[in-house]
């Protein structure tokens, strides 16, 4: 029972990862029964993970998207589900379905913040406790503190990349452009 | 609650009624290979519930990643599994070729294969070395030790450094193999066999090893795939699923190799499986040797991989690209892309996401060691409290892995 | 005599450890070592019975093992008086092991 | 030679004629620097190649450093090997804690050192800022040989052998004056 069927059973529109793993796009409430239909027909999850969209340049739509990475034993091949959500909404857990999934939905909590409604225990995997907000969110700083030498001075590691990101001026004052380097697919 | 047959008394049937003891195997403790917490509930010395409390070595690779040019990115894939760094470069760096439509040379892609193989025996060395110390023997640890030194001495000989290899590049490698690298790799597969029957005379026929492995921490079939367990722990459960056979990267479907696989899923079959599995290794190391052809080691195409030193000095038009690959690297199209591949716990691959500039726009690495340890659990219950430390080991979770 | 001289050794060993070592209690690290985490409740807690008669069997066994070695540094006798007379002893107290596996005190489950 | 002169000759002279002196502290902590009993703090990539120092090859139980200990009460040294996070700086206070006086830290590679190239929301960029640290061995991670190395060095901070650039003596570290 290969993913394209199972996508004709889903019956939601395919969208064509660019590279090359077919994905359907689903909205939360499909989510459940997607997740019970995959796990009937022999599909094992491997991965849960979270995309934020907020300084992606040119996207419209939702700002989160959570993926999951279907892996079918027998004939080697893999699905991913995308559930696209906005901030604050919460989309089912799937943990029922697979116990696997456990640990990576805390995480994905953990790292951006979704709620997934259901989850046995949904706490924190692996900040800290006293860490407020979640870290992979576009809007939560890295955190860099400057890096402080011997003789006192002190060196912002921002302004240090020398304008790679072609953002803010570096140290040497060279503005990198973001030239389009290799030919552009889209 | 332990109910022990005692002597009646006046009044009938005594039973005793004890709580379950609330016990925290925590992050510095020496079963638990890393930072792991576990807090178990015991009944006596059966475990009635375990939950694993992760995060105490968590580094926020994902958000340094998207800080970081891809080509720097490489540094840091190999600081999570610090037992087999070279799968995760390849895996990082075959994610960012797929996305990039990069050619690699096959001479770099059996050079990869190599090293990739090569770091796999060490991991399992390391598994057998700390596995086994774990149930008392000290002796095998020094064993298996005395031999990841020669591999670790093999890896200085090429990239400089014992761990933390930054050896590969998007595109091809760093530099070429020096000369002294292929005599010693096949003095090495020379010798590797006979020391692989000095580690099974220590411990395959001892029976302290035997009764402390078979039947303990059983993983059943159904179980292992609803954990999304992958690697030799899935395979000593009957499943031969390896993606080195299963979708082929880098040149594998070249060797022929065999998959090791078990259906008893205990701890013994986990050992066993690493075990031949490193006989395997050595194989397809002994066949990439034989078919390594001199040739190119990096993709001709001048915008992703640097051009050769002797060009600087003649064209201008090499000192360009050499600026503007070191300073900002390349600018990818925009796509996602996810390549799995197989290191010496599991499933591995990088799910990156480009939005067209010269860094990431987001990193997801798809990590054996978090899905092998939350199996632990299924494996541990209601088994006994010494018998989590042999399922600890044996689903060999580094911690560097589960927090990235 | 030469007992007296070794108890007074240990015990002035000890003494003079204790009464003039330094002494720096502080609270923190008189407090539990539980892996590095505070522990939540004391230890003394009800355990189950099982570990009690655990130990019960280990004191007669071993004070057994320590009979043995009296045997083993008697050379001047003949080695099969004391073979025989080991394996009477060690078979006074099978029975004793015996009664235990009857008893299913060593299954743990 | 009588006793007499024991007390009449200074020292220098009593040296010379082959008298050996010394104080109890420099016995004392001769002693101590040549049994440093580490704990085994792994955190990330260095444990293993702390582990590494240990094995056959490269051993550092020529130096003393034996047998790992896994319960602080029975350590007197800590080897802090990895990226320490902020999830485990408190645990790791609280073993430090735990060791009985006196304690030495060795802070192991540059992520323990200087928060090498995390540097971001989740690591300690200092272990110095948690736990007061006696020596720093750069390398990501270091060779084994140079863990030995800072045991070495270790040893004569135990002892007292330690001068600065300027070549003043530093005091004798007493463990437990911290």
């Amino acid at each position: 029972m290969s993913a394209v069927a199972l996508i004709q059973a889903l019956g939601s529109k395919l969208i064509d990862q660019p590279q090359g793993y077919p994905a359907v796009a689903l909205n939360p409430a499909q989510l459940p029964d997607a997740a019970r239909l995959a796990k009937e027909h022999g599909f094992m999850i491997m991965d849960v993970f979270g995309i934020d969209w907020l300084t992606y340049p040119g996207h419209r739509g939702k700002r989160f998207t959570v993926s999951y990475n279907l892996y079918h034993l027998e004939t080697n091949s893999r699905l991913f589900l995308r559930v696209a959500l906005n901030d604050g909404e919460t989309v089912p857990s799937v943990t029922g379905v697979w116990p696997g999934a456990n640990f990576l939905e805390r995480e994905v909590y953990d790292m951006f913040g979704i709620k997934f409604s259901g989850h046995p225990d949904l706490r924190k995997l692996l900040t800290p406790d006293e860490l407020d907000g979640h870290p992979l969110r576009k809007d939560f700083p890295l955190g860099e503190t400057p890096t402080l030498f011997n003789e006192g001075r002190f060196l912002d590691p921002t302004a240090f990349r020398a304008g790679l990101i072609g953002k803010d001026v570096g140290l040497t004052g060279f503005r990198g452009g973001a030239r389009k380097g290799v030919k552009s697919r889209d | 609650m332990t109910k022990l047959r005692v002597a009646p008394g006046p009044a009938g049937e005594a039973e005793f009624e004890t709580k379950p003891l609330r016990i925290n195997v925590g992050p510095q403790h020496p079963s638990t290979h890393g930072v792991l917490r576990l807090v178990v509930d015991l009944d006596g010395e059966v475990i009635k519930r375990l939950s694993p409390h992760i995060g105490y070595l968590h580094t926020g690779f994902e958000k340094t990643m998207e800080h970081r040019t891809y080509q720097q990115g490489v540094t840091y894939s190999n600081r999570m599994d610090y037992l087999h760094g070279f799968a995760h470069d390849l895996a990082y760096v075959l994610s960012v070729e797929k996305l990039l439509d990069a050619k690699v040379p096959e001479r770099a892609q059996r050079i990869r294969v190599i090293l990739t193989e090569l770091n796999r025996i060490a991991s399992h060395l390391m598994f057998f070395g700390t596995g086994i110390l774990d149930m008392g023997a000290l002796t095998p640890f020094f064993y298996t030790m005395r031999e990841r030194e020669k591999l670790l001495d093999l890896f200085e000989l090429v990239c400089g450094v014992r761990m933390n290899y930054g050896y590969f590049r998007i595109g091809g490698l760093a530099y070429d193999l020096p000369e002294e690298f292929i005599p010693a790799t096949r003095a090495f597969i020379a010798e590797f066999p006979a020391m692989l029957k000095q580690y099974a005379a220590l411990f395959a026929k001892n029976d302290i090893f035997l009764s402390r492995t078979r039947g303990v921490g059983v993983i059943s079939q159904e179980t292992a795939l609803a954990y999304s367990l992958t690697g030799p722990s899935l395979r000593a459960s009957g499943v031969p699923l390896d993606h080195r056979k299963a979708n082929p990267y880098s040149g594998y479907q070249d060797y022929d190799f065999a998959v090791p696989s078990a259906n008893s899923g205990d701890v013994y079959a986990r050992f066993m499986v690493r075990f031949t599995e490193m006989t395997e290794s050595l194989k397809i190391v002994e066949q990439a040797l034989d078919r390594l052809t001199p040739g190119p080691i990096n993709d001709p195409n001048r915008r992703i991989s640097l051009p050769p030193r002797s060009e600087l000095e003649t064209s201008m038009e090499a000192v360009i690209f050499h600026f503007k690959l070191v300073t900002e690297g390349f600018h990818p199209p925009r796509s996602e892309v996810y390549v799995p591949t197989e290191s010496a716990r599991g499933e591995l691959g990088y799910y990156i996401v480009s939005d067209g500039g010269s860094m990431p726009y987001r990193v997801k690495v798809r990590v054996p060691s978090l899905a092998n340890l939350q199996a632990l659990e299924p494996a541990c219950l209601d088994g006994l409290f010494a018998d989590m430390v042999m399922n600890i080991a044996s689903l060999d979770p580094v911690l560097g892995d589960v927090d990235k | 005599m030469m007992f007296l001289a070794a108890g007074l050794i240990g015990a002035l060993a000890l003494l003079v450890g204790a009464l003039l070592g330094p002494k720096r209690g502080t609270a923190d690290k008189l407090a539990a070592y539980e892996s590095g985490i505070p522990t939540e409740s004391t230890a003394r807690e009800r355990f189950p019975v099982h570990f009690y008669l655990v130990a019960m069997i280990f004191i007669p066994f071993d004070i057994e093992v320590a009979l043995l070695v009296p045997l083993a540094v008697r050379f001047n006798v003949d080695p099969q008086f004391l073979f025989w007379q080991a394996l009477i002893f060690i078979a006074i107290l099978s029975v004793g092991y015996v009664y235990i596996l009857k008893r299913g005190v060593l299954n743990w489950k | 030679m009588g006793l007499r002169d024991l007390f009449e000759k200074d020292v220098q002279e009593l040296e010379n004629e082959g008298i050996l002196f010394s104080t109890l502290r420099k016995l004392v902590s001769w002693g101590r620097s040549n049994s440093l009993w580490p704990a085994t703090f792994g955190l990330a990539c260095c444990a293993i190649e702390m582990m590494q120092s240990t094995n056959s090859r490269n051993d550092l139980a020529r130096f003393g450093s034996e047998v790992f200990r896994a319960s602080p009460r029975q350590a007197d040294l800590m080897i802090v090997a990895g990226r320490l996070s902020k999830k485990m700086a408190p645990v790791m206070r609280r073993v430090y804690d735990q060791m009985p006086d006196p304690k030495w830290v060795i802070s192991m590679g540059a992520c323990a050192s200087s928060g090498g190239m995390f540097n971001n929301y989740a690591i300690v960029q200092n272990v110095d800022s948690v736990v007061p640290v006696d020596i720093f061995v750069p390398g990501c991670p270091p060779r084994p040989e140079a863990l030995v190395y800072a045991v070495m060095q270790l040893q004569k901070k135990v002892r007292g052998e330690v001068f600065d650039d300027k070549g003043l003596a530093l005091p004798m570290v007493e463990g437990w004056k911290r």
